[in-house]
């Protein structure tokens, strides 16, 4: 096959002392899917994405990006190859202006793509974004001040500021009202148009609107794979979310 | 952004020029005086470039300073180097043990990465005091006559002269506020303010952190090291005691009093403290206690230090 | 004299250093682990225990065995109350900050150190221990006070660990240490537990100095040392674990003792600087630090 | 703060800041007025002194200024000098070499002062001296370093009331390798204090057919000395033992455990326990040893008319310690070389018809030229002989024993025991 796979797992693991957090997983992501996992508590969605971005490391296996083992690279590497990452608890930098924030995840786009990286430049590219994301008015605003659903709305546009490869977004709606996850959802189909989307969702709402396909991990393994009405009408998913999950 | 910048430009420009004109209008002592300032004040700053900008808490800041103090001390004293050679020297060694200790002590983080820059500065002094028969130990070395004064593009320079020493400081102070002006205002700057506010989201946003500390670690050191050479040179005396904690304490003091993270901070707090313990000590020999008095004060009702504070309610854009 | 008296005077004398840095150190982890500061006047709270200590010896008539032990007693109270007293007055307002705790604690140092200065002078002083009896080995006569230091020190460990580990104070101190917001959840006055070990902290350092005074004179500038040793010991032994700090301290008293046999003595405290250093290198969390997630 | 107040508050609080930065910078800017500016020149003698208030030293400032102030009382009940009084101004210099040169810069062009005297440890000297001597101003110290006469400074430099470390040491050896024995081993500190008696003394034994056999240095922050003790070589005639800070009492004390009662011939030097107490329990393993002094701490039998005028006037009893507490020890073989260097200062002035800055060349060859000072009320030590060419006095020491707790004087040096060949020619420089 000429195409290289897009991400791919090969039975990665990852331990932390007795517990096997991930614990051998093959997984497939093609370019331009918009891919939910979803899974129990403590099924080891977080820390699967976490081995994918490099955040964490993995005790064993092996990460395939875009063709090249990523396994062993620092986090900072992965993201400027294209993997780009947003906390599941926000991580924004509170005490600077919204588009500061912004503006920091620019200048790393623009400087490891060697282009100029000039004051005004980062600016209008930061605007820009701040835009897609719906929050110019509040551009010089204090980060920390903002409601909890616009600073999520940060994190997403701090994600889309690397215009990454792959957007994984880690339980993106969680807190967020109704309509603001609607909004949000409209946002994702938007991002999908330039990128391949990784999520983690306990919305099965959001999960049935957005995804193409869905994975299910369980006590860290993939415990099903496949388009969202496979997902729902099969058995052991339905079990492992009925109960059966411990913790 | 761009006003505020020019804003803070004109300010610092015109601290640097004020600074100058004082010399005509000051007093003799106020002039001797603040020459020392400055130079503990270019050494405050290079702290601040680690502590106050990147978020960086070294305890062992002293080391860079003395390293410069040796390095530019000994090669005077033992080989007879000319004044200027052994100044860019000492900037040079200072830059090379920036990078060395850079890259051991940037390995630890926080809490680890205090003590373990406490140690390694700690470890400098002891050394001081056991190679004694080439660094004069504790009581240190008077520099030779013959270094007081020397030749450099055609000048005769006196270092004897207090005019002359006053002005070498103003000009190596112009150097590092205009050095850490660009710094801080470009890209770099946004990226150690990022570290420093928020380091793991920084990593996850494609930046090379570890880098990016060891580079500030390293200006931060360099500039403390080319203090430290200053002091030799212009006041003719190298001692252990320039490598000791209390030094450490001191770059920390200034900059916290003066305002951390902010260019003129460390200056301004190096002026404030040495001139109130040389106005107390007048009165009183505890001096020390008025100064842990208003140490706990500041904490109280000035925490981000004096600019800091002005900063954060008036000036947002001083940098 | 053979090596092997050498090597065990080193041993003797590097136990002696330990067994009061231990408690020092001790005050500062509890300080550090359950409140997360940085204390760095904590030295200067092991100054004023060996001054009390001066005091309370000197006024009271009679044995030295009675001034001592009414040392023992007063000096961890009293510099205990000071301590307490600075905790209501400052690190309280100062929420607990860590930089602006730092600052303030060396605010605190300067006040403490220059009352001492004024009250006390700047003469080291003498306390008498409350025996005088020197063992006679084969080789070479040692104090018996020394031993008697080591082996309060063990008693005074062996209170703690009940302390923290059997009373209910302890479980309360436990707790904040744990997780400061889920003891607040669960009705602890975190803010009464933060003070109450602040100034038990500050006591341990004093009952350090009450112990050491009959060996060195109270100084005023005695506390720079303990200061660094205790911050030293806290951070190699893992932040917060007890049993590291005690570990710690007699790595550390031992290897300073031991060390100064084979190389001259300033060449022995780089190398025991550096080797302390490189723990911390390799080891970035101590030697005893919980596995993390 | 909203937009709509925020201007005015903005305002007002810009304007107590402005103040604020007014005030400060004109705290910083004036000129210290204060007590000592207002006089003006001529009318006295204007006498700099920074002296150790506080720091390692503090011990010996606080009976430094007693001194001094006995000293310049004394010279201004008699009429001052050529009829002007003495105005003493004296500051803290921290013991820190930093704080000691900046207040050395003040007092020369602050207050303008005639000349400055009184720092004592070397590591201050070494980094004041040389400042005074760019700033023109006559530097006397009262150090005991040898630095001065080594030719580290300047024409400006002087030490005119005490004798150098190198002078002291080498005078002792003589005496010591006839009376107590050839091999010695040395206890010192490890640092600048401590080498000068490691490089002299081993000299000066040398010179006599002796030897140390075995250097043992201490750290300078050690509070716990047993473990060092097993370095002594057993077959020593000599501890040759010199502490100082506050660890001396414990030192004492570890090597009399250690020792017990069959030991060495012990020696040491006052600066050991300057300051301390000698009938402290602690010291007791050093009765019947012997010590260096300059100045007999303890009133002896034949003690001189000076010695008890000098006593009298500083307020120290005949043991040495303060007449109003008796537990305050003075560091008597120390102190007196401020008593000296005073009255040093007052006989050139008067020699070069001092009336002010003008006659300050006069002053400093007056100074070179004091040439022999006798035994007086003004030299209580003794007799002292300046060099003109290294600025150095020269004196005797003393060698005392302990006994029941007090120091006798056994044996005194001449002059001559303590010479050297000049190392340096201050007073060819220009000045």
């Amino acid at each position: 096959m000429a195409d290289v796979t897009f991400l791919k797992t090969k039975d990665l693991k990852c331990h932390f002392g007795g517990i096997k957090a991930v614990d051998g997983v093959d997984f497939t992501l093609e370019k331009g899917e918009i891919r939910a996992i979803i899974g129990p508590n403590g099924a080891g969605k977080s820390t699967f994405v976490s081995l994918l971005s490099g955040r964490t490391e993995a005790t064993a296996g092996e990460v395939e990006f875009l063709g090249e083992n990523v396994t062993r690279l620092p986090a900072y590497k992965r993201v400027r190859r294209g993997i780009a990452y947003t906390f599941q608890i926000t991580n924004i930098y509170k005490d600077f202006p919204v588009i500061e924030n912004v503006a920091i995840a620019v200048q790393s786009r623009l400087s490891n793509s060697g282009e100029k990286t000039g004051a005004g430049r980062i600016r209008a590219e930061a605007e820009k974004v701040l835009a897609r994301v719906g929050l110019s008015q509040f551009a010089e605003r204090k980060a920390g001040e903002l409601a909890y659903g616009h600073q999520r709305l940060l994190e997403v546009g701090m994600g889309l500021a690397l215009q990454p490869e792959l957007l994984i977004l880690d339980e993106p709606t969680q807190g967020l009202s109704d309509s603001e996850v609607s909004d949000f959802c409209d946002l994702v189909k938007e991002i999908a148009q330039n990128a391949t989307i990784l999520l983690i969702e306990h919305n099965m709402d959001v999960v049935m609107t957005l995804a193409g396909r869905i994975t299910v991990l369980n006590q860290g393994r993939i415990l099903a794979e496949g388009s969202p009405e496979d997902i729902r009408a099969n058995r052991a998913v339905q079990d492992a979310y009925l109960g059966r999950g411990d913790e | 952004m761009g006003a505020g910048m020019m804003k803070s430009l004109i300010l610092h420009l015109a601290v640097l020029v004020l600074l100058f004109l004082l010399q005509f209008v000051i007093s003799d002592y106020a002039i001797l005086t603040l020459t020392r300032m400055m130079v503990l004040g270019i050494f405050a700053s290079g702290f601040n470039i680690l502590f106050g900008y990147t978020g960086l808490l070294s305890l062992g800041h002293a080391m860079f300073f003395g390293a410069g103090v040796y390095a530019a001390g000994l090669p005077i004293y033992h080989f007879g180097w000319s004044v200027p050679l052994a100044f860019v020297f000492a900037i040079f060694m200072s830059f090379v043990a920036a990078v060395i200790i850079g890259v051991i002590a940037l390995r630890t983080v926080r809490d680890s990465f205090m003590i373990l820059t406490l140690m390694l500065a700690q470890a400098g002094y002891l050394a001081i005091l056991y190679f004694n028969r080439e660094t004069g130990g504790s009581e240190g070395l008077t520099m030779p006559q013959a270094s007081r004064s020397f030749d450099f593009l055609g000048l005769t320079i006196d270092l004897t002269d207090a005019a002359t020493r006053y002005n070498i400081a103003v000009l190596l102070l112009a150097i590092t506020i205009v050095v850490s002006f660009i710094l801080i205002q470009g890209r770099y700057g946004r990226l150690f303010n990022a570290i420093r506010e928020n380091e793991a989201r920084t990593e996850m946003l494609g930046y090379n952190v570890l880098t990016a500390k060891l580079f500030s670690f390293t200006v931060s050191g360099t500039i403390a090291g080319m203090a430290g050479a200053a002091y030799a040179i212009l006041f003719g005396y190298i001692g252990a005691t320039f490598a000791g904690i209390q030094y450490s304490i001191e770059a920390l003091l200034f900059t916290l009093l003066g305002g951390a993270g902010t260019l003129l901070g460390p200056l301004l707090g190096s002026i404030l403290m040495t001139t109130l313990i040389d106005r107390l000590s007048e009165v009183t020999s505890a001096y020390f206690l008025f100064l842990g008095l208003i140490l706990i004060a500041l904490t109280l009702w000035f925490p981000k230090g004096l600019l800091g504070t002005i900063k954060e309610k008036w000036l947002p854009w001083l940098t | 004299m053979g090596f092997g008296p050498f090597l065990f005077l080193a041993t003797l004398e590097g136990l002696v250093q330990a067994s009061v840095l231990v408690l020092t150190a001790v005050g500062l982890s509890l300080v550090f682990g359950v409140m997360r500061v940085v204390n760095v006047a904590h030295g200067e709270f092991f100054m004023l225990g060996a001054v009390i200590a001066w005091f309370v010896a000197t006024n009271m008539p009679g044995d030295p065995a009675i001034g001592f032990i009414a040392a023992l007693i007063i000096s961890p109270l009293a510099v205990g109350a000071v301590a307490y007293v600075a905790d209501r007055l400052i690190l309280t307002r100062l929420n607990y900050n860590p930089e602006a705790t730092i600052v303030a604690t060396i605010g605190l140092l300067y006040v403490i150190q220059q009352s001492v200065l004024m009250t006390y002078g700047a003469d080291a002083r003498p306390v008498d221990p409350p025996f005088y009896y020197t063992i006679r080995l084969p080789w070479f006569g040692y104090s018996s006070y020394k031993l008697f230091v080591i082996a309060a020190a063990c008693v005074l460990l062996g209170v703690i660990w009940f302390v923290l580990k059997r009373t209910k104070w302890g479980l309360l101190m436990r707790a904040t240490q744990f997780d400061r917001e889920t003891a607040l959840a669960f009705g602890i006055p975190v803010r009464k537990v933060y003070s109450f070990v602040f100034a038990i902290g500050a006591g341990l350092a004093a009952i350090g100095a009450v112990l050491i005074v009959p060996i060195q004179q109270a100084h005023y500038l005695m506390g720079l040392d303990p200061l660094l040793l205790s911050f030293t010991v806290v951070i190699i032994g893992g932040l917060g674990s007890i049993q590291g700090t005690i570990f710690a301290a007699i790595l550390i008293g031992l290897s300073d003792g031991i060390l100064s046999v084979f190389f001259s003595p300033t060449l022995a405290k780089i190398v025991s600087t550096l080797f302390v250093a490189m723990v911390l290198v390799f080891k970035p969390n101590g030697l005893f630090a919980k596995a993390k997630r | 703060m909203t937009d709509k107040t925020g201007n005015k508050t903005f305002n007002l609080t810009r304007r107590t800041a402005l103040k604020g930065l007014a005030a400060g910078t004109s705290l910083i800017l004036s000129p210290a007025v204060l007590r000592h500016g207002l006089a003006h020149a001529g009318e006295t003698i204007k006498l700099g002194a920074p002296i150790h208030r506080t720091g390692i030293g503090a011990a010996y400032g606080r009976w430094y200024e007693r001194v001094a102030n006995a000293a310049v009382k004394i010279i201004n009940d008699g009429g001052g000098i050529n009829g002007m009084p003495i105005e003493l101004i004296i500051e803290d210099d921290g013991t820190d070499p930093k704080r000691g040169t900046e207040v050395v810069e003040k007092f020369a062009t602050e207050y303008k002062v005639d000349a400055i005297f009184g720092q004592l440890f070397s590591h201050v000297v070494a980094a004041a001296a040389p400042r005074a001597g760019e700033l023109k101003v006559p530097y006397l110290m009262c150090s005991e370093t040898h630095q001065l006469a080594a030719g580290g400074f300047s024409r400006y430099a002087f030490q005119p009331g005490i004798t150098d470390v190198k002078s002291q040491i080498a005078s002792m050896a003589p005496w010591v390798s006839k009376n107590l024995g050839k091999k010695v081993t040395m206890i010192y500190p490890d640092y600048a204090f401590g080498y000068g008696h490691r490089d002299f003394f081993s000299a000066a034994m040398k010179e006599q057919g002796g030897e140390v056999s075995t250097l043992i240095p201490v750290p300078p922050t050690e509070t716990s000395f047993s473990r060092y003790f097993p370095q002594i070589d057993p077959s020593s005639d000599v501890i040759y033992h010199v502490m100082v800070g506050p660890g001396v009492l414990t030192f004492v004390k570890e090597l009399g455990e250690f020792f017990g009662s069959s030991h060495p011939a012990i020696f040491g030097f006052v600066d050991s326990i300057e300051a301390v107490d000698l009938a402290t329990p602690q010291l007791s393993f050093l009765e019947d040893s012997y010590f260096w002094e300059a100045a007999p701490r303890y009133a002896q039998a034949d003690q001189t008319e000076f010695d008890k005028f000098y006593r009298e006037a500083v307020g120290v009893d005949a043991n040495g310690a303060s007449t109003s507490d008796p537990k305050d020890i003075s560091t008597y073989s120390h102190m007196f070389s401020v008593w000296e260097t005073l009255f040093a200062i007052k006989s050139a002035m008067e020699a070069a018809d001092y009336k002010g800055v003008e006659q300050k060349e006069a002053f400093i060859e007056a100074l070179e030229n004091l040439g022999t000072m006798e035994a007086s009320n003004e030299h209580p030590q003794g007799k002292k002989v300046m060099d003109p060419k290294t600025h150095q006095a020269f004196g005797v020491q003393n060698i005392s024993q302990v006994k029941s707790s007090k120091m006798e004087v056994v044996y005194t040096t001449t002059i001559e025991e303590g010479m050297y060949e000049p190392e340096v020619d201050y007073s060819k420089m220009s000045l």
